[in-house]
């Protein structure tokens, strides 16, 4: 194995056909473009930011024309190279804060520092690795153990211990909150008790209690309808309501 | 001293890697047909007499072993090095995260019970400690970590551990994480 | 050749006994405190140098491996490790030359956000590890190597990273903002 093998997934930076069909090959703009900017096969220090912008342009192009599915992040970045290239291309105006060639220089200086790590990476991976390239001791004695290295964990073992607790708890918390309401029952014995102390014909909104909470009125003004009808029911209450949805007037039989 | 030559540094290596000892054909696969394999095992046995390691062939297979008169600098003892269990190692997440902090609330917070032995494991190991009792109702002990804990694990300070956020972008809220926490809830009891 | 000294005699054997790499502390913990750590693995690496295994200082810690030049005898079908994905290997990349350095500042560098396991497999390699928070602005926390890390890739220490000195001297270690403030300064002077 070397460490060519770990770039088998990324598309190959010479393979021109590749280039046009394989768009989901990248990860992301930025990565695109130093692609192209490899292409090019001259040193990054000297290459053209106008003349990558130009290519990377045609490409989201391309891959326009073969209806090919292009994520959004590369139409944005297309979008402001398309910007900047028509900033480089105008005259120069003082006032533009960044100024195009600012822009310019820093887009220059990124493509170098994530080339710079994407090679980094590679000879890290071609180094002498242990394992792979050089190996310890296949059957060690061991050392006798010495009391603190006794119990053995690590960090990682606790912070995704630790990540598992919350994920398994964290969405099973249902709050039930208390909605204020009247019984049927206590309905019934406020509209009999209230009966009493009425002669003439009453609003049924009149036995209501004096609320502020609007549910609590509600279920106030709901349990108390039931309790009427069924204290009506057992013939020791009338009802009378002119018309639909009338006030609804109660008294004593 | 002359360097040794290309067949027996082969050798050499060899059993060292090894993971058993090794009949010269078995090496002789490994370094191939051209290396005269008993010569160069008789090379490093002289070289490697009167080091701290020794070559030694025991029923026609070899092996590197350490000078049997240092034995008593590396004595063996059988209590090897133990993993924390899966219960302990929760146990002690959710007091380094959330300390002082009670039994009980241990327990909430992992929604399974544990077992006395697990806190005294953490205390053994010198990671936990006893913090005082919380003034409320049953005044329940409460326990925290200790510099030693601090230590183990390389942090500076409790502050240095991963937040919520973090732990969500480095993948260790999966949901898949979740559901496997959720079977063991089912089966329900504490694996210590 | 001269045979060895006790103190060399004990500190090869505890370091061919041992299975993880060892600081000259913990060497002298086994040893005892008479023995001249630092002086005998000095005198162990001469000797071994040029053998078929090697002694080797990887982040200030100990061990014996085989020589690298071995490898093609040595490599045969052993599980081979889980295969890194690019997006891993990069992120590796820049921690190991800019280390600490946040999540955020990782993405800067690659463009894109770092996708959930990225940084779950080098944690769980034993590559990486939190280190610490940054004082700034929403308190980050960083990401450093570790020692394990060193010893995997061959490393003694960090300044044996690949090209660190050309990289460090090109200025592709440092932010684009100062980098673009070195820029400015440079050409300034021309300017009016």
């Amino acid at each position: 194995m070397n460490s060519e093998d770990f770039f088998d997934d990324a598309p190959a930076v010479c393979e021109a056909d590749r280039l046009t069909l394989d768009i989901d090959g990248w990860e992301g703009p930025l990565d695109l473009l130093l692609t192209l900017a490899r292409t090019q096969k001259v040193d990054l220090a000297k290459i053209s930011i106008l003349a990558l912008v130009e290519q990377y342009l045609a490409f989201i192009a391309d891959a326009k024309k073969l209806k090919l599915e292009i994520a959004a992040d590369y139409l944005v970045m297309a979008a402001w190279l398309a910007y900047l290239k028509s900033c480089l291309l105008l005259p120069k105006d003082p006032e533009v804060d960044p100024s195009p060639e600012e822009l310019a220089i820093r887009l220059h200086l990124r493509l170098q520092r994530l080339s710079a790590m994407r090679d980094a990476g590679a000879r890290l991976l071609g180094g002498d690795r242990l394992g792979r390239d050089v190996f310890v001791r296949g059957a060690p004695e061991g050392l006798r153990v010495i009391r603190k290295a006794a119990w053995q964990a690590d960090l990682y073992e606790l912070i995704s211990a630790y990540g598992t607790i919350r994920a398994r708890t964290e969405p099973v918390v249902h709050i039930v909150s208390r909605r204020a309401v009247m019984t049927l029952e206590e309905a019934l014995n406020r509209v009999k008790r209230l009966l009493g102390a009425k002669l003439e014909w009453s609003e049924i909104r009149s036995f209501l209690p004096d609320t502020p909470d609007p549910e609590f009125r509600k279920s106030a003004l709901a349990s108390s309808f039931v309790a009427a009808l069924e204290l009506a029911r057992q013939g020791k209450l009338q009802l009378e309501q002119k018309s639909s949805f009338a006030p609804l007037y109660i008294r004593a039989a | 001293m002359t360097a040794p030559g290309d067949d027996v540094r082969a050798v050499e290596a060899t059993l060292f890697a090894a993971d058993a000892p090794m009949t010269p054909a078995e090496i002789a696969d490994y370094v191939g047909p051209d290396v005269q394999v008993e010569r160069a095992l008789s090379m490093l046995a002289e070289h490697y007499a009167g080091r701290g390691i020794e070559l030694v062939e025991r029923g026609k297979r070899w092996h590197f072993q350490t000078a049997p008169d240092l034995a008593h600098i590396l004595r063996r003892e059988r209590d090897e090095a133990r993993k924390l269990s899966r219960a302990a190692v929760e146990t002690l997440a959710i007091i380094a995260y959330h300390e002082p902090v009670s039994r009980a609330e241990i327990e909430a917070i992992r929604g399974v019970q544990i077992s006395k032995g697990t806190l005294d494991v953490l205390m053994e190991a010198g990671w936990v400690r006893p913090a005082g009792r919380r003034e409320a109702p049953g005044r329940p002990l409460t326990y925290a970590t200790t510099a030693g804990f601090l230590a183990h694990f390389g942090l500076r300070s409790r502050r240095d551990l991963p937040g919520i956020d973090d732990l969500k972008a480095a993948g260790l809220l999966d949901p898949i994480d979740a559901a496997m926490g959720q079977l063991e809830l089912e089966t329900g009891a504490d694996e210590d």
